[in-house]
């Protein structure tokens, strides 16, 4: 057991999962000697050899078309995607090829691959470099959606990625790389679609997840001032999503509040809000309170951003209304 | 074209190489009808006339090369040798079917044959092809990889991320363009300022080269070549092969298009006539084994529409079946 | 007036909006002489000009960055995507620039430009010709998005998106282009972000968009047998979405079903869903029920197909539950 | 190099060249400054070594004319005349900055200069050029667009397609590839198999030239001339400038991935150094009136700055602005 930063956690799992299984193989931009923009695979070309660690030109679509054609013939590639928004440009082979080839063959073919992803600002990082896109990909059936929020989560989920038959859409917080944690010196993956109660309370359910998390227990501290009880429920896995562990937190608190950095309108939190809203409707003593980011892309000044991002202040007052009857608020 | 047939090929080869284009003409024929009489649902894009560069090419394969091809593919599965049985089967929508009824045309597969897959994205077969040479450069056996595509596909980013990125790593790939003059209703002109395709290899610092796609040893000399200079680990080629459909995009498609006369020439360098018509010339094959060879092809096929038609529609539960590759479907699948 | 096919209405509005702005031009695959893939703009180009009615390469991402340049310089440029699931290759232009460059700039520049895609199945069209993926881009903020059901809208919003100042994602789905209804001759754009009520019930509301609305008028006359009295409320325009309109019908009905072709998973559904629990939980006496396809790519097989699409006996089973108290079922 | 500097244009353009250069280097070593200072959030690209490049082919352009610019766009945008107060405003993060706070370095405009972005994306800008391209066609009025981009860039698929695009409509565009011999922390060498980006012109039958990027005036005369091509209405043009950016990718990138004497080879061409000592030597400008140069520079640079520093904070109620151009927001904005 250790304490490690987020980053270091998957540089760990990839480590690991490389010197477990040489089909594993790492593809990407300045990836190799340079270990990677953030610093990520730093040392795994050394250990692994040039033939595993693959840097890649800035080809989005061939690199994810590489990982994909490598993985139908028994490779396990892991692309590192620099920043989500970039994943834009890899759209076809994601969206049409990857999640759909076990579908279209018939189970006879599938692609085991993972598409780790940069996400969310670093703050006045603007426009294009501070995206969260992960709900797009809960909404094509065939892909795997993971969302992490701990160094511990990120390396097991990693792991579990790498083993998984599918494709794993993989999303790292830009903010989260230098959060701490324990991990396991060699850990077991994690089986995906599990949810985590992160912490336990009677009055309100936090379903989050990434840096959302984090966030969510800073607000549960201070509603327990006034109060107010929070349970912070950690999404962890988009798809498979973990309606029983949702389920079971409704049944202690009866409320929910939906929590992202994505924009709110079309995010992940809809899909949650649709569910409860839906299968669990009986449970619900109050309106669904909304927080993410505002309908807005992501302004360079960062007083800007900060208004147009979820804050603590945010979540404190959606949570204060969503339990005292008010309306919920995005 | 002036070389004799018969100095590369022995005449079993050669007569085999016709009844493949036979089989070919003969299947997209017959789908068309089975079409008309309702049995096949969706897409269909018959490779009627190109015959000559699917057979050429796939007969310059071995048993571990893999193929990706395009909306355009059946000529390219038969030319490896799949079963025109789980072929209709797949485009009657029955389980025997190559994809299990869930592919149809655009996605056709034959995992043994290395058949990795028909698509229905223009170019968007190129880049999984990149990918399956990088494998089997991984692998190490001599495999390469084959990417069928159109001149149209070649105007798509894909084509030129994945050839810079197949050059640079040297990988084992081979770049069919099958160059038909048309994408959809709109000629290659007015797609493209260059009417060579090959004349993009450049950029890549690979050999291109321009086979007569209606001559199927000349498309069979070229991608040999290019197949062996993959196998010796000299990287991936470009061939490019002229050749013309003879029916509309799709089965539908009236050509309102084309200009008058320019199919009627074609039809004159028709592979399925062409080619015969030199085995019996140049090697003294005669109609009775010609013949022979159009029987066996009715035959085959009789018995692949029987297979067909005879085969099991899925089960609706089997909806649900196949989305993920493990069992976690209950949770997965909402 | 005169009764004319969803597609012609496309054509008119194409056809009148060119006359009526030279700045109209038309961008797309196969668009200029052949007339398009589905013969929409059959005609233009003899009418309007070879400079006018642009037949692009097989090139979504330098078609729609054409039109998007050419609209940042003052031109309106319409381009027409065959089919939605070739936009993924054009993903980085509509959502990285177009989307964000009024935001990016301060307001300086603009886009005024229309994509126009084909949606939804046509029958055994399979996995890469038949997807529905209007809920990514009401995700994204900067892009409107529109999704007609009848003739006499698909016009009048077509000629709005046209005269727009920002990017606007036009759906049009495949199976309505030969369903007929009537249409103005010289008719006027309609404001895009208003809901209709296609008819009044006082039970259940059905929010749904493009042939969702028919299925859901004949599900309401099947339902109306059993004695419960639906309300079709057409989204038509999912961004900007008609609070209002969901609110007036809700506080009518008191119960919520949300349809769509898209996958249920993630789809525009959910947003309306968690509007409504977020917003107007108070009026909600039941839980949502959710119709949409399954979370699978589009099968080819016929009767599997029909299995994944919503179908009119689903959503009245859903609508049933949904009256008689039963749980949402998706 | 060898043809003098005065046979192409008068002496004080040149020196007006030189000013714009140093403007650029002195602008950008000041930013680095004013981030380090804490006054710059978000990221930064300096072109400082690019300058020649940047002006030389500004220098080509008319007022009509457009660009389109990458990450690495300050230099491009001084280049064109724009102000560096607004300039720095923007990096400042203050309202009175080019797009009023809300870009920052990697998505700076200005409308008046037909400046119509930097780009956060890679290969991002060139479609958008392609399209501004085609409505300088429409026009009629002789305008054209010219899209930068780097080595790294060119094995995007949009450059590709946008290349194939604008020269099949012989559009008026011209692509200005500054190859720098990196891509973030990655050699050229180790992205695309062939060195000249120029050779890749051939694929789409259009000139490609190679000018050397650290002589002003050599850019200056292959941009020139592709410009003309262009307005003459004979299509689009690729110029490849070699050069080298002295500083690490962003700021903050100690460049460790250089081999040893690159970087201090590349400064021997200094384009602020080597073209001053060229107009001292060759038309006998002398240390007074470059010693002015240098101080006008650094005056413009002080007020900008102070411009920027004395600008104003957007309000947070500005967050909701701008999503869209007509006013719905109340509608739209959730
Ligand atoms: C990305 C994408 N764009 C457009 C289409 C529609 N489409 C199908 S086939 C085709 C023409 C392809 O032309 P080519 O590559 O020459 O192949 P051919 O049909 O001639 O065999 C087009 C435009 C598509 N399937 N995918
Ligand atoms: C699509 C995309 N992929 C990756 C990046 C990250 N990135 C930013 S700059 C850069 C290198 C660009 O190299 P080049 O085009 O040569 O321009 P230079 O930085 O050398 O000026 C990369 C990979 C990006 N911004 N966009
Ligand atoms: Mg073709
Ligand atoms: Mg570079």
């Amino acid at each position: 057991m250790s304490t490690i930063r987020f980053g270091q956690a998957i540089t760990q799992a990839l480590d690991e999962e490389m010197s477990r299984d040489p089909e594993v193989i790492l593809l990407g931009e300045d990836i190799g000697r340079p270990g990677g923009s953030f610093g990520i695979t730093r040392g795994l070309l050394e250990k692994h050899g040039e033939d595993r660690v693959l840097d890649t030109p800035i080809s989005e679509e061939a690199v994810v078309g590489a990982a994909l054609g490598a993985s139908m013939m028994g490779a396990r590639p892991v692309v590192e995607i620099m920043f989500n928004d970039f994943i834009v440009l890899a759209m076809d082979q994601v969206v049409n090829q990857a999640a759909k080839i076990h579908y279209m063959t018939g189970g006879r073919l599938s692609a085991p691959l993972v598409i780790r992803m940069l996400c969310g600002t670093n703050g006045s990082t603007a426009a294009q470099h501070s995206q969260s896109l992960e709900a797009w990909f809960a909404h094509v059936p065939g892909l795997k959606v993971v969302a992490p929020s701990t160094p511990r989560d990120a390396k097991a989920f990693l792991k579990a990625a790498i083993r998984d038959p599918d494709p794993v859409m993989f999303f790292e917080q830009r903010m989260l790389y230098n959060t701490k944690g324990e991990v396991d010196g060699d850990s077991e993956p994690a089986p995906l679609g599990e949810g985590l109660v992160v912490r336990e309370g009677g009055d309100l359910t936090i379903a989050t997840y990434m840096r959302g998390v984090h966030q969510a227990l800073e607000a549960a501290a201070i509603l327990e001032e006034d109060g107010i009880s929070v349970e912070v429920w950690d999404v962890r896995s988009l798809v498979p999503f973990d309606r029983d562990g949702l389920r079971a937190s409704l049944e202690r608190t009866g409320r929910l509040l939906t929590l992202h950095e994505a924009v709110a309108r079309g995010g992940f939190g809809a899909e949650i809000a649709a569910i409860a809203a839906s299968e669990m409707f009986d449970l619900l003593k109050a309106p669904i309170g909304r927080v993410g980011a505002l309908a807005t892309p992501h302004p360079y000044a960062p007083q800007l951003e900060a208004a147009m991002l979820p804050s603590v202040e945010r979540i404190v007052d959606v949570a204060r209304a969503t339990v005292r009857g008010g309306a919920g608020v995005v | 074209m002036t070389r004799a047939v018969g100095e590369r090929l022995d005449t079993p080869t050669l007569v085999g190489l016709y009844e493949r284009m036979l089989l070919i003409r003969r299947f997209e024929e017959r789908a068309s009808e089975y079409r008309l009489a309702g049995h096949i649902p969706g897409f269909l894009h018959p490779c009627i006339g190109q015959e000559a560069s699917a057979v050429g090419a796939c007969a310059a394969l071995g048993p571990d090369d893999v193929i990706l091809s395009t909306h355009r593919g059946h000529g390219h599965m038969l030319a490896r040798g799949a079963d025109p049985g789980r072929m209709y089967a797949e485009l009657y929508a029955r389980v025997e079917g190559y994809n299990r009824s869930k592919g149809g045309s655009l996605h056709m597969i034959d995992t043994e044959l290395g058949f990795l897959g028909a698509n229905g994205i223009v170019g968007g077969g190129i880049p999984i092809a990149g990918g399956a040479a990088l494998q089997q450069k991984r692998r190490g056996r001599g495999g390469v990889a084959v990417s069928f595509f159109g001149d149209g596909a070649v105007n798509q980013g894909a084509f030129h991320e994945v050839l810079n990125l197949c050059a640079l790593w040297s990988l084992p790939a081979v770049f069919v363009c099958e160059n038909n003059l048309y994408g959809e209703f709109t000629p290659q002109a007015d797609q493209s300022p260059i009417p060579d395709v090959a004349d993009r290899a450049a950029a890549y610092a690979m050999p291109g080269t321009i086979a007569d796609g209606n001559d199927v040893l000349d498309v069979y000399e070229k991608v040999a070549e290019a197949v062996a200079r993959a196998r010796a680990g000299d990287g991936p080629s470009l061939v490019e092969c002229k050749t013309y459909r003879h029916r509309g995009h799709y089965e539908g498609d009236m050509c309102s298009y084309r200009p008058e006369g320019e199919l009627e020439q074609w039809l004159e360098t028709d592979p399925t006539i062409t080619f015969p018509a030199r085995l019996a010339q140049e090697l003294g094959v005669d109609e009775t084994e010609l013949g022979e060879v159009r029987a066996r092809v009715e035959r085959r096929l009789d018995e692949a529409a029987a297979f067909a038609a005879a085969g099991t529609v899925a089960g609706v539960e089997q909806t649900l079946e196949h989305v993920y590759a493990d069992s976690i479907d209950s949770k997965a699948l909402r």
